[in-house]
């Protein structure tokens, strides 16, 4: 089992999660650039967060065209898992691997602060080590993460179950206030219909240690990990 | 309008040049510059670059200990940590810049110091930003503020270095002349620093990374200039940041540097291309001969002067090892950035300049770098002093109602939550923040290690207006408790010096005294200075600032696990109070917003008795027996009180307190004594607490207990209860109803 | 040479807080007459190509691929000839 | 009812990194005839004000006063008549 962390420019939280893989879930992992074309010999993958391309024009529409996507297209529609978060979630979106799209905070700033998610869809590689219901005290950090996908296109994803997160206060309770950016439904993450490919706005790689405030972004990893074994 | 351009008395002085300056660069060449060559001599003579009038104060901070790996004289300083581990910091302002186009004025004041920390080999991890704002009730003041901070997120939030700290000021001394500091730390392996500096004839000189406009011709001059009337003409200066190409130059030298291909490399900041080729060849002692004619443009028709002094950023220029340029090439190649080689090492000693065939410049090297003018300005302690310091503060009424007091005090925007400025950074990235931003220091574990930074950024200026060796001795010593209550020993500092004109004698007495009182405080601390940064002419129709040494400090925890924060943690936790409170009202923040009053004494700073405290605080905190630890400053023991009820990121917990002494009330509750920390233990450790003061000769006095839904507040005439909700609304909402 | 202006807005249908942000930072300038405002993207591409079908033809798939995303946004653009 | 669309690019001479960057991902995508990229802002208003010239007025004066930033940023902006 061997996870690819994707790299492109301006990416920052590889080494993040490269950190959460090998020194403290202790998978075996490596660093896939985005030039490269071929994702052979990775049984899992990342697409974590940063500013590929600087997030220019919008958040993942230039990266979700580098050499390697086609190779993680190919890969996701084969069924292996896939991962974004946070600016891979805009990626994955982009390149329609994912319906809806990222927009801008309704507050129109940054945030970057901790938040409680429930779970609202265990049936996929990454949420399956989590309860029903499950809430996940976690961080975001993120200027463009208002979860947005048109009426019909979420009816159809709500009757499929493709949901998997939402934004909820701390007893898990969906409410506005619990929305840090508007996001439709509250949702905080979303997957495919054959539910391989997930894409969440938090950062699960934050929320590893208890030395850093919370471990909930573990079951993540080892879902994953599991689903491959 | 070639290079023909005369060189007349008028073009001299409008390039900021005195007689005295011109004929010393016609000392050194022997001849009249040229047009370009005087563009030239004018960046690197500029107050910005050539420290011309603050060098002969600076040479009296401490430089030197046991740790330190490189201090003043590079791109940043150098701290060994032990683990075979570098730490690399260093603060910069950019309040000139921000002040234009704020956005953007601090964008790339972001930008600047991180490229000053890769640059010697170290990535960076974690920025803090220090500001000041005039009055946030006036749009103007919103509107630098707002654009300041979106600027910092902006780009520090997309090159992906965390903002985990920084402090904020407000002040009608800083309205026409924001301050906009911003420190950056970075990690190495001690055995991989970089220097600036060339070396063996015929390598080659590499140019990388973005291309070269107009922008900001005479940004280094600019920043040593006072604002006046009309300076908003300056604009097209303005520099815009590219987060992203920064981000891939990081990722694209830390490769290089891993390679055994560099001999020297240094960013291009302020004065560009002028300041990186100069300084390069003279650190190593050899010439560099450049073509213009290479370098990589943005605009037409730009001239060589144009070229030289242009500050377009995210730019580096680099020395490699003759014979593997192509590796180099390949790795900026693998980043998509612009990297040419133009030019090469020579032996000469000559910074020669050619555009085509055509040589535009010829200066030495090292003339040009290290021999401007140094200046012993007229200095003369200011007048206002004598009526700030007479002023008698013991007729002041004192308020009836001191519970109305404290929650005016919290909701004011120097002391009032900064959560609505830092939830816009990033301060998470990199899994290291162990105590994120809203405690006294932020703390960064220490990957493959059991150790912790602990890192700050402090400065007072009112306390330096009225007393600038006591502001200076203060800063650091506010710095230094702020590191030890996250459970750290100082290590070391780096700075910021805003002050107003040199040229006026009293500022110059300002700015000598508040380095003679830093000076004092990091000797007795042992913490050496490993750079820093200084602005002048923070000025605006000629009124200063106050005069505002920041402090950027960093301490180490030898293990993590003692990282503490400054909220009390759980009902019946005993409070101690180390230090003592005098009968000082002088420069505090409650004159200033109850009573409308700047002046008075600042409170007096006795170095052994901070150390003690200190001491004792570090070696509680190290015993394992402090559940919290916060540093009673701005607003008093009350204030201090508090936040340490209400800043928690979780349950808010009340306390009891009694307040003895003899002082008068307000005093007691809001006088910002110094060297004074709020602890708080178990009840079955409070013994051990009191063993741990005495044997550190730290007074320390049991003020009350921690638990209810309300602050209370007891002494000699006095009572006030608050509940939590009122305490934490006041002070929640105090800056958000201005920022937003 | 040929140059095309390209307008990106969001649709209708997306809600648009910079616009509202943008609205009542007018109105407390005193622009109370102020009744809607939408804030999208302007893109100006200076082409080589000069023949005006080919380009056009370029800029509408420019568009569809990569200037705007049609989850959210709607695009429209002109050519217009500029000096060399 | 008038409508202000209203364009906000940069100066000329001000680094435009999201042009650069959206025009090097033009390239990549094989479309490399693109010479030039700049990126600004479009916004449309609706006013509620009937009268051109007085519109006009207006909207000169919120470009000035709000919707550009002088110091890095141009505007232009046209007026059309629309249903109410
Ligand atoms: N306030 C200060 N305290 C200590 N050192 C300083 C201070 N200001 C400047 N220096 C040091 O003087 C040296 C000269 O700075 P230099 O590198 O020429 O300027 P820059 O700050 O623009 O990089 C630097 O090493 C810097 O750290
Ligand atoms: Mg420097």
């Amino acid at each position: 089992m061997r996870v690819g962390v994707l790299v492109f420019p301006g990416t920052w939280s590889h080494q993040d999660f490269a950190h959460v893989l090998g020194d403290v879930v202790r998978s075996p992992w490596g660093f896939v650039w985005h030039k490269e074309r071929s994702v052979a010999g990775y049984d899992c993958l990342i697409l974590p967060g940063g500013f590929a391309h600087g997030d220019y024009l919008r958040c993942g529409a230039i990266a979700r065209f580098s050499p390697v996507m086609e190779a993680v297209v190919r890969f996701a529609k084969e069924g292996g898992p896939v991962i974004g978060s946070c600016n891979g979630f805009q990626i994955l979106c982009e390149a329609g691997l994912l319906p809806g799209a990222l927009l801008r905070n309704t507050c129109l700033q940054y945030r970057c602060q901790w938040v409680h998610i429930r779970t609202e869809n265990r049936n996929t590689p990454f949420t399956r080590r989590l309860a029903p219901g499950q809430l996940l005290r976690i961080p975001i950090s993120h200027g463009e993460g208002r979860y947005y996908a048109a009426p019909e296109t979420l009816a159809a994803m709500r009757a499929r179950g493709q949901i998997v997160f939402r934004y909820a206060t701390a007893d898990g309770r969906v409410t506005a206030e619990a929305n840090p950016n508007g996001s439709l439904e509250n949702i905080a993450g979303v997957s495919n219909e054959a539910g391989n490919v997930v894409g969440l706005m938090p950062h699960p790689e934050r929320a590893a240690e208890a030395l850093l405030g919370s471990q909930d972004g573990l079951p993540l990893f080892l879902g994953a990990i599991q689903t491959v074994r | 309008m070639r290079e023909s351009k005369a060189i007349t008395p008028d073009l001299i002085a409008s390039h900021g040049i005195s007689s005295e300056e011109y004929a010393r660069i016609q000392g050194i060449l022997g001849r009249d510059p040229n047009f370009t060559e005087l563009g030239i001599f004018s960046v690197m003579w500029s107050e910005h670059c050539s420290y011309k009038s603050s060098r002969v104060h600076l040479k009296g901070l401490p430089t030197q200990g046991p740790c330190i790996l490189q201090g003043p004289g590079e791109n940043a300083g150098v701290v060994d940590i032990g683990d075979g581990l570098a730490i690399v910091f260093k603060m910069e302002s950019h309040n000139h810049p921000s002040f234009i186009e704020p956005y953007q004025g601090a964008a790339t004041g972001v930008g600047g110091i991180i490229r000053d920390i890769f640059t010697m080999g170290a990535r960076p991890i974690a920025l803090l930003d220090s500001l000041r704002f005039g009055p946030l009730g006036d749009p103007k003041g919103r509107y630098v503020a707002g654009g300041v901070v979106a600027g910092i997120a902006g780009y520090g939030n997309a090159v992906g270095v965390p903002t985990v700290g920084g402090e904020l000021f407000v002040s009608e001394r800083y309205a026409g002349n924001p301050l906009v500091n911003v420190f950056c730390l970075g990690i190495a392996p001690k055995e991989r620093i970089w220097l600036a500096r060339a070396g063996g004839a015929g390598n080659p000189v590499i140019y990388v990374g973005a291309k070269t406009g107009r922008d900001g011709i005479h940004g280094a001059t600019m920043a040593s200039e006072a604002f006046a009337e009309g300076s908003e003409e300056r604009r097209p200066t303005v520099q815009v940041g590219d987060p992203f190409r920064e981000k891939l130059l990081i990722e694209a030298c830390l490769e290089l540097m891993a390679q055994d291909v560099l001999v020297g490399i240094q960013d291009m900041g302020a004065a560009g291309l002028t300041c990186s080729t100069c300084e390069m060849a003279s650190r190593g002692g050899v010439g560099i001969e450049i073509d213009l004619a290479k370098v990589p443009r943005r605009e037409t028709g730009m001239i060589p002067y144009e070229v030289m002094l242009s500050e377009s950023q995210e730019r580096m220029l680099l020395v490699a090892k003759r014979g593997r340029e192509a590796e180099v090439l390949q790795i900026f190649r693998k980043w998509d950035l612009d990297a040419v080689i133009i030019g090469r090492v020579t032996e000469d000693g000559m910074m020669r300049v050619k555009e085509g065939g055509q040589v535009v410049a010829e200066i030495p090297a090292h003339p040009l770098a290290e021999d401007g003018p140094v200046y012993r300005r007229c200095m003369a302690r200011p007048d206002y002093l004598q009526e700030t310091e007479r002023a008698d503060l013991s007729c002041l009424p004192v308020p009836r109602r001191l519970g109305e007091v404290l929650i005016q005090l919290l909701g004011s925007p120097g002391i009032a939550s900064k959560l609505p400025v830092w939830r816009q950074y990033d301060h998470m990235l990199f899994c290291n923040s162990v105590v994120e931003p809203g405690s006294d220091a932020a703390v960064l574990r220490i990957q493959g290690t059991r150790k912790g930074l602990a890192l700050s950024a402090d400065g007072n200026g009112r306390y330096t207006y009225l007393d600038p060796y006591e502001g200076g001795k203060l800063a650091v010593a506010e710095a230094a408790r702020n590191v030890v209550c996250a459970g750290a020993r100082p290590l070391a500092i780096t700075n910021c010096l805003n002050f107003g004109s040199p040229e006026r004698p009293e500022i110059m007495w300002q700015f000598a005294e508040a380095v003679r009182g830093m000076a004092d405080a990091c000797r007795a601390f042992g913490t050496p200075v490993t750079g820093g940064n200084v602005s002048f002419y923070n000025e605006t129709l000629g009124t200063a600032i106050f005069p505002t040494p920041i402090i950027g400090m960093v301490g180490l925890l030898e293990d993590i696990r003692h990282a503490a924060t400054q909220w009390f943690k759980a009902e019946g936790d005993v409070i101690y109070l180390f230090g003592e409170t005098r009968d000082e009202l002088g420069g505090s923040e409650y004159l200033k917003v109850i009573h409308g009053l700047e002046t008075g004494r600042p409170p007096r700073l006795d170095l052994d008795r901070e150390r003690a405290v200190q001491a004792a605080c570090l070696a509680a905190i190290q015993a394992g027996i402090v559940r919290s630890a916060h540093d009673a400053a701005d607003g008093g023991l009350a204030v201090a009180l508090a936040e340490c009820c209400v800043s928690g990121p979780e349950a808010r917990l009340g306390a009891i307190v009694e307040l003895r002494g003899e002082v008068r009330p307000d005093a007691l509750l809001f006088g910002e004594s110094a060297s004074r920390i709020l602890v708080s233990v178990t009840p079955a450790d409070a013994d051990r607490l009191e063993a741990v003061a005495a044997t550190h000769g730290a007074p320390c006095v049991r003020l009350g207990k921690v638990g209810g839904e309300e602050l209370i507040l007891k002494g000699r005439g006095f009572e006030c209860r608050l509940p939590l909700a009122r305490l934490h609304d006041a002070w929640a909402t105090g800056l958000s109803q201005l920022l937003e | 040479m040929l140059e095309a202006q390209i307008y990106v807005t969001l649709k209708r249908s997306v809600l648009d807080p910079q616009g509202e942000t943008v609205k009542s930072g007018l109105a407390s300038l005193g622009f109370t007459g102020v009744e809607d405002c939408r804030v999208g993207k302007f893109l100006v591409l200076t082409l080589g190509e000069t023949d005006p079908e080919r380009a056009r033809g370029q800029v509408e798939e420019m568009c569809r691929r990569l200037l705007a995303n049609p989850v959210i946004e709607e695009y429209r653009f002109q050519l217009r000839e500029v000096a060399g």
